[in-house]
């Protein structure tokens, strides 16, 4: 390999943003049929980086060298041409398009005129679907298909030309297990055939597991590049914050209060049926299952989102009804949503009045907001979660996605909740505010509160949860308490088998 | 988990369904109302719908690639009255004098080639300044407007040329020749959104935009090119109707906009951009001409059928809605 | 043996004027046994007169009465009706010279001599006043476009010169037969002009508007002529405010397109342009006229 | 760091774009017309620009929550014959209160159909367009409406009238404006206005009643036109029903021109006054220099653009925008 020149090499690369330096001289070495990691906290300017390869962004200055040749990218056509792909973070499909339209989007088989090549385009989009293994054909509305589905669209994007380097964005945000597997072959097949791979990822367990070599970032500075295997989970973590982590559990003893909520038999259509269980203040309960498993809509019922088809919800030993999200705050539960942008967050709201605005009506000065009030809320907030924004008056748009989660955490906390539900906490959240906001659960769970944990990653169920849930399709499998709790027996449950046949 | 496909039917039938609901309603009730010896379904009268059809519908088709693109163009009512302006007033310039008849085609296309550039007027300042298409043409709808009564002041343009009556109100195979032009214009535009790169891409672009910048897709071009398409049309379309008629009041044309975006909502392509279907528009095109034509056959008054024809703008809504939810479980936002 | 007759109206419902004509044409209509009446209204757009137009050929009726939005637009569909053998009465605003061959009559008032007359009523009324030679006055019209509102306006600016040749008509503006856009135009005029001694108003409607921009300005002692007395302009007459206009009857205006058509049908000779009266009326003669209804 | 001060002026030129143009119109109609700066002419066109202005209040408050209203227009025809007609049957005392009632009704139709049926605002109110017009011409059969006694009546003062010299319609339009502009910017309603015309959904997961936001919004907009209306038939004290046609694209002009996006979640009352300014001297400096009345479209397009243009370059940093 080290005959070898490299397929991509960025140079001295910075980019300005009004207001943000998100690129400060990175220098970048791909070589061809490696697994080249890039790690760095949110923020950092990975994703930045990456569109500056893939023509999305012009870089201010630096170059980017293919092979040999010093080129610019004028757009992400112009990347592909020269052989870099590039799997979005977000998913970037068109719904309404088949999945061969969407695999081909911007360069469509034409024939003479203008006209679509419908024949040649369903035949290449045939080829490469039978090599990921996937169950859907070419045909299928993309609208129509699994978001998990939807993803390996974006991922057969990757195969559709001779690519020298393809650039994986966060690609197993949204996976299931089974389907890691699958991007992991095709991830290794590419590399067979020598070429070069980034792979952005928050998860160091894959990166670990699959690359040769690691880059780091810190705020948009490059910090080095380290073998993979020179270097284990701990140093890599030290070079993109700059101090050391503390990855133990923070063991709060605390006595476990009374029961704060307790569901019986709840159910919602097709979503999920006859689901019970219950949480005490000061315990926190983790929802474990595959994406689709219906966690993310019990959270949404008791949140007064959905109607329930049958159950009973008790709060505090209290039969109550939840009809909106109002009814919810009113009762002392909160949410902390899935998808931050487009449920957690105005983002053309600044901070301070996204952080309150689930009491806007409380914090009046007669018939007005008490803005003072408010200032002082988020003040107390930014510091207790170590929020990092220039002010209050920071548009929330302008943070990185960890401070924005951070803010939709602080509008519940200082709405003092007595069951905290937060769903998928740490989605793309790099480790260090990862482990803040683990252990701020924790410290919310001693504090007396009742918290639910929904997230896909084992070890953060493990590491946050005292009991366990687990769901397979719509429906409670098993309920671990903290000592039962085994990672075999956690996926034989969310993969719908029943613990008697386990056993 | 299946949507029942009786809603499916419903959703891709509906305005088919109701294009027959209102040919029942109008032939029974126009038994009772009407004063007209014939029926209402009368082939004669069928004819004559797709006819004046035409105006609208020819615009219609225009708007729902720009909406299926994700943009709105509200300045349609106005390029019509400026193109047909420039139709009927090339004629009598001096420079075409020695042409004869020959001078009609030339007028026709002056006046496409202006529809033309008042369209690319919109896409060249909605793509290169990203100001939103709404307020782009809310703008270009005064604009235009003012251009209109600056070429002729406040005179109506006319000239009467017969041979170009005659062509107007001639019938092929039983159809007249606007209706010609309406078939025409929904093949082609048919054929342009489903067999061609250029409308698969549309499509991507008002179904996520982001997307298809990442995709490469230059957006800008096929924003400018389908404003283009939508000022090309609605300058056919007053080269259609003008034709016949010979005359154009500086006011023609207004809410034209209204007419035809409620054509193009009740054939089902979103707001939003990124779904529609050109033969749904078709039938949105017919079930609002049909509406207007039975309206006036059982002798309801100019303020019924404002009335009706707004509360069913808004019945088609609810329906939409309604075939579209999830059932009781749906999220509540 | 009864006669179908169609009409297809300009634009009801957008002033009193054409809702009471339409009224009228109505009660006309079923005051004579003879008579079964198609009543359609174009909502002001030369596109749906002219379906309307085919409708009615297409239905087979006797004869049509057209209304016309725009006097040369419908000039092809008039003839179609000719094509068809069906007679074709212009009412109220005519159409084109072109078109007169397709028609069978006009029969309405006659815009341009009104216009005139309303030209003579001001002129009149500065000689009265001893102003007749240094008078400045201003014009609102109606909506630009319209045959009723052009013909109108050039008979008065046609007339005047030749009667007043000194007065000078400083500023004309389009009112859209609005009393509210006239009032805005009105004020614009009081503070571009120090000096305005007349306003001719295409009709009453907007020439009220005029009045009330002056009335709130303070501004005294101009003399407004109108043209098709309204209700307000009447009373507004009877208050000193408002001088002149000239007296038409929708009703009147109504019976008589009606009346040609049938006596066309009935195969009576009827002059091509049927006028009816409408005498000039001002703050002098007014008594002998009633209020009208609209 | 005279750079930076000059990148800060062309930062504070393209933010404040919309006072800027105010500014050098009113310059350029003043040397091309001594009369405009003359203080009756300045209270002249504030007082025909205020019941445009007071729709254009309440329209603002439906644009900033996310949606659209077409249907003012037809609306203030609607009021206006409304209680013309009420007047002489039921004096005005009763009449006024009983038009803002049937106003607010209205109002709360549509505010039903967007907030809680969630119905695309533009469509609905675009079909309430034509079917209250449709009504308002059922109701009065098509006829003008006249007061028959206008001396003996005091309906006249909300039009006509003036306080301390200042025209009435003026302090009604102004005072609406503080009242309605304190409530968007500093109390939990205009909050939560913003919040939902900002992100729905977002707001929804915040506990915020977002159908009962979106339908009070349409409740505010009924008010505003229901005062419009009541200063309309007060001023001309007789009206026709196509009194208002055409006045919501004017009033969405005057919106559009003051800031408030399309897209909702921005826009502020003030800015909003500002733009109804623009578009009453633009209409008033165009008729004094003698151009025709459609010279003004002409000019409207342009500063629409322009202005819309200005503050989206502000915001995105560059005059172009990065579209391919
Ligand atoms: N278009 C833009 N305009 C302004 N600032 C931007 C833009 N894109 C990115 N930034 C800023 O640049 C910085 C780097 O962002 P980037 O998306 O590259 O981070 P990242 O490392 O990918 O983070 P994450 O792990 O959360 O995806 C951030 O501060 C971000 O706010
Ligand atoms: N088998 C499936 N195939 C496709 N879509 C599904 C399937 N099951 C559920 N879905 C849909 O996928 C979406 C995600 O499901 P849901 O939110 O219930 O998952 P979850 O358990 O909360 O997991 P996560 O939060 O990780 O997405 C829902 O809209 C659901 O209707
Ligand atoms: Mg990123
Ligand atoms: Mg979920």
């Amino acid at each position: 390999m080290t005959a070898q020149s490299p397929v991509l090499r960025l140079e001295g690369i910075v980019k300005t943003f009004p207001g943000v330096r998100a690129l400060d001289g990175v220098s970048l070495t791909i070589m061809p049929g490696e697994v080249h990691a890039l790690m760095g906290e949110n923020g950092a300017g990975k994703s930045t980086l990456m569109k500056v390869l893939g023509g999305i962004h012009q870089p201010d200055e630096g170059r980017i060298i293919v092979g040999e040749q010093p080129v610019t990218m004028s757009g992400p056509l112009d990347a592909k041409a020269k052989g870099i792909v590039f799997i979005h973070q977000e998913l970037s499909l068109a719904e309404e398009l088949s999945v061969a339209e969407n695999i081909y989007l911007g360069e469509l088989p034409r024939k003479r005129f203008g006209l679509l090549d419908r024949a040649e385009l369903e035949t290449r989009t045939n080829r490469i679907l039978d090599r990921l293994k996937v169950g859907f054909n070419a045909r299928t509305r993309v609208g129509d298909l699994s978001i998990a589905n939807q993803q390996m669209v974006e991922i057969a994007r990757a195969l559709t030309v001779d690519a020298k380097a393809v650039i994986f964005d966060e690609p197993t945000a949204s996976l299931t297990d089974a389907e890691k597997v699958v991007l992991f072959e095709v991830i290794s097949s590419l590399q067979e055939q020598g070429v070069g791979i980034v792979y952005i990822s928050h998860r160091m367990e894959e990166v670990f597991k699959i690359t040769d070599r690691i880059s780091v970032l810190r705020d948009g500075q490059f910090q080095g590049t380290v073998n993979t295997a020179d270097t284990d989970e701990e140093g890599v973590t030290h070079m993109m914050i700059g101090r050391k982590l503390d990855l133990s559990r923070v063991e709060c003893h605390h006595e476990l209060g009374e029961v704060a909520l307790e569901v019986r038999g709840l159910s919602c259509g097709h979503l999920f049926e006859d689901v019970s269980f219950e949480v005490r203040s000061g315990e926190v309960v983790g929802f474990y299952g595959l994406v689709g498993a219906g966690r993310t809509e019990i959270a949404e019922t008791l949140f007064g989102l959905r109607e329930p088809s049958a159950g009973s919800i008790y709060l505090g030993g209290e039969l109550v009804r939840i009809h909106c999200p109002a009814d919810a705050i009113a009762r002392g539960i909160s949410l902390v949503p899935e998808n931050r942008k487009t449920q957690g967050l105005v983002l053309g709201m600044n901070c301070r009045d996204n952080m309150t605005l689930a009491q806007c009506d409380d914090l009046k000065a007669g018939p007005f907001v008490a803005e003072g009030s408010e200032i002082a809320i988020f003040d107390q907030y930014r510091d207790r979660l170590d929020i990092r924004t220039p002010g209050w008056k920071q548009l929330v748009c302008n943070l990185s996605g960890g401070n924005q989660q951070k803010i939709v955490i602080g509008k519940w906390l200082s709405m003092h909740p007595r069951v905290l539900i937060v769903d998928e906490p740490t989605r793309g959240i790099d480790v260090g505010s990862k482990s803040e906001i683990h252990n701020l659960i924790r410290e919310l769970a001693a504090q007396g509160y009742a918290v639910i944990v929904i997230s896909s990653e084992m070890p953060e169920v493990l590491h946050v949860s005292d009991r366990v849930v687990a769901m397979y399709s719509g429906r409670v499998m098993r309920t671990f308490s903290a000592g039962e709790v085994t990672e075999d027996s956690l996926i034989q449950a969310i993969s719908g088998i029943e613990p008697e046949q386990a056993a | 988990m299946q949507p029942s496909t009786l809603k499916i039917f419903l959703k891709s039938g509906a305005i088919w369904g109701f294009i027959v609901f209102e040919l029942i309603f109008f032939t029974v009730a126009g038994q009772f109302l009407s004063l007209s010896e014939t029926a209402f379904m009368d082939v004669d009268n069928m004819l004559l719908l797709f006819k004046q059809s035409a105006p609208i519908g020819i615009i219609a088709m225009g708007m729902t690639i720009v909406m299926i693109n994700g943009n709105i163009d509200l300045s349609v009512g106005a390029t019509y009255a400026l193109s047909a302006v420039v139709m009927l007033d090339s004629m009598t310039w001096p420079i075409f004098a020695g042409l004869g008849d020959w001078v009609i085609p030339v007028a026709w296309a002056l006046a496409l080639l202006t529809g033309t550039v008042l369209g690319a007027i919109n896409g060249l300042i909605v793509w290169k300044t990203g100001v939103d298409a709404f307020i782009v043409t809310l703008g270009a709808m005064l604009g235009y407007r003012g251009l209109v009564f600056m070429y002729n002041g406040e005179q109506p343009t006319s000239h009467l040329n017969w041979t170009l009556v005659d062509f107007a109100e001639a019938q092929f195979l039983g159809l007249h020749s606007a209706t010609w032009f309406l078939l025409l214009v929904t093949a082609v535009i048919w054929f342009l959104m489903n067999r061609t790169v250029h409308g698969r891409n549309a499509y991507a672009i008002g179904n996520n935009r982001e997307a298809a910048v990442n995709a490469g897709i230059r957006v800008g071009p096929h924003m400018l090119i389908n404003f283009m398409i939508i000022g090309f049309l609605a300058a056919l379309s007053a080269v259609v109707f003008y034709s016949e008629s010979g005359s154009v009041n500086p006011n023609d044309g207004m809410l034209y906009e209204l007419w035809v975006i409620t054509a193009v909502v009740l054939g089902g392509t979103k707001l939003a951009g990124g779904a529609g279907s050109i033969i749904s528009t078709f039938g949105g095109v017919l079930a609002i001409q049909l509406l207007r034509k039975g309206l006036s056959h059982i002798g309801a008054d100019t303020s019924t059928v404002n009335l009706v024809i707004g509360l069913i703008l808004i019945a088609v809504l609810l329906l939409d809605r309604q075939l579209n939810t999830k059932g009781k479980e749906e999220l509540k936002i | 043996e009864t006669y179908k007759i169609g009409i297809t109206q300009n634009n009801v419902g957008v002033d009193s004027y054409q809702t009471t004509y339409e009224q009228a044409f109505v009660d006309a209509a079923n005051a004579n046994d003879r008579v079964e009446a198609v009543v359609l209204d174009a909502g002001g757009d030369v596109a749906r007169q002219i379906a309307q137009m085919e409708n009615l050929i297409q239905q087979g009726v006797d004869a049509i009465i057209i209304w016309p939005t725009n006097g040369e637009a419908v000039i092809p569909a008039v003839r179609k009706a000719k094509q068809a053998d069906i007679p074709v009465v212009v009412t109220n605003s005519n159409i084109d010279e072109k078109g007169f061959d397709f028609i069978s009559s006009f029969s309405g008032p006659d815009n341009i001599a009104q216009g005139a007359t309303a030209a003579e009523v001001m002129c009149d009324r500065f000689k009265a006043l001893g102003i007749a030679d240094e008078a400045q006055i201003v014009e609102i019209t109606g909506q630009p476009g319209y045959t009723t509102a052009i013909e109108r306006s050039d008979g008065f600016t046609e007339r005047l010169p030749e009667i007043c040749p000194n007065v000078e008509l400083v500023d004309s503006q389009p009112g859209d037969w609005n009393r509210e856009k006239a009032q805005t135009v009105m004020e614009a005029f009081l503070t571009k002009y120090d000096d305005i001694d007349g306003v001719y108003a295409g009709d009453d409607n907007m020439g009220v508007g005029g009045l009330n921009a002056a009335m709130a300005a303070g501004r005294e002692g101009i003399t407004f002529v109108g043209a098709t007395n309204f209700a307000v302009g009447y009373e507004a007459m009877a208050n000193g405010d408002y001088w002149g206009s000239i007296y038409q009857s929708p009703v009147d205006d109504a019976r008589a397109a009606l009346e040609t058509a049938v006596d066309i049908l009935d195969g009576v000779d009827v002059p091509f342009l049927n006028y009816f009266e409408t005498p000039a009326i001002t703050q002098d003669n007014m008594g002998e006229f009633t209020k009208p209804v609209f | 760091m005279v750079a930076l001060t000059r990148k800060d002026m062309g930062q504070f030129l393209a933010r404040q774009g919309i006072l800027v143009a105010f500014v050098l119109f009113m310059i350029l109609f003043t040397l091309a017309n001594d009369r405009f700066l003359d203080p009756d002419n300045i209270m002249g066109v504030v007082r025909s620009s205020a019941i445009l202005g007071v729709m254009a209040l309440g329209v603002t408050f439906v644009v900033i929550s996310g949606n659209l209203d077409l249907s003012v227009g037809s609306m203030m025809s609607f009021s206006t014959i409304v209680v013309l007609d009420l007047h002489d049957k039921i004096g005005p005392a009763l009449a006024i209160p009983a038009m803002f009632a049937m106003t607010l009704c209205l109002g709360a139709f549509i505010g039903f159909l967007v907030g809680y049926l969630k119905l695309n605002s533009l469509i609905v109110t675009l079909g309430m367009l034509s079917a209250i017009h449709g009504l308002t011409l059922t109701y009065s059969g098509g006829k003008n409406m006249d007061i028959d006694d206008m001396a003996g009546t005091w309906f006249g003062m909300f039009g006509r009238g003036d306080v301390l010299g200042i025209p009435t319609p003026i302090l009604i339009f102004l005072s609406l404006a503080a009242v309605l502009g304190v409530m968007l910017a500093k109390t939990p309603f205009g909050r939560k206005v913003y919040a939902v015309g900002g992100n729905g959904t977002a707001a929804t997961f915040s506990g915020i009643p977002r159908a009962r936001v979106v339908f009070s919004c349409y409740l505010v907009s009924a008010f505003c036109v229901a005062t419009a209306g009541l200063l309309q038939a007060s001023r001309s004290m007789g009206s026709q029903n196509t009194v208002g046609q055409g006045l919501e694209l004017e009033v969405l002009a005057a919106v559009i021109l003051g800031g408030a996006s399309l897209m909702g979640g921005a826009g502020t009352i003030f800015k909003t006054v500002i733009g109804v300014l623009i578009l009453g001297f633009i209409q008033n400096g165009l008729l004094l220099v003698g151009l025709p009345f459609y010279a003004q479209y002409v000019v409207t397009w342009v500063i629409i653009i322009l202005a819309v243009w200005l503050d989206i370059a502000a915001k995105r940093g560059g005059l172009w925008s990065p579209i391919a």
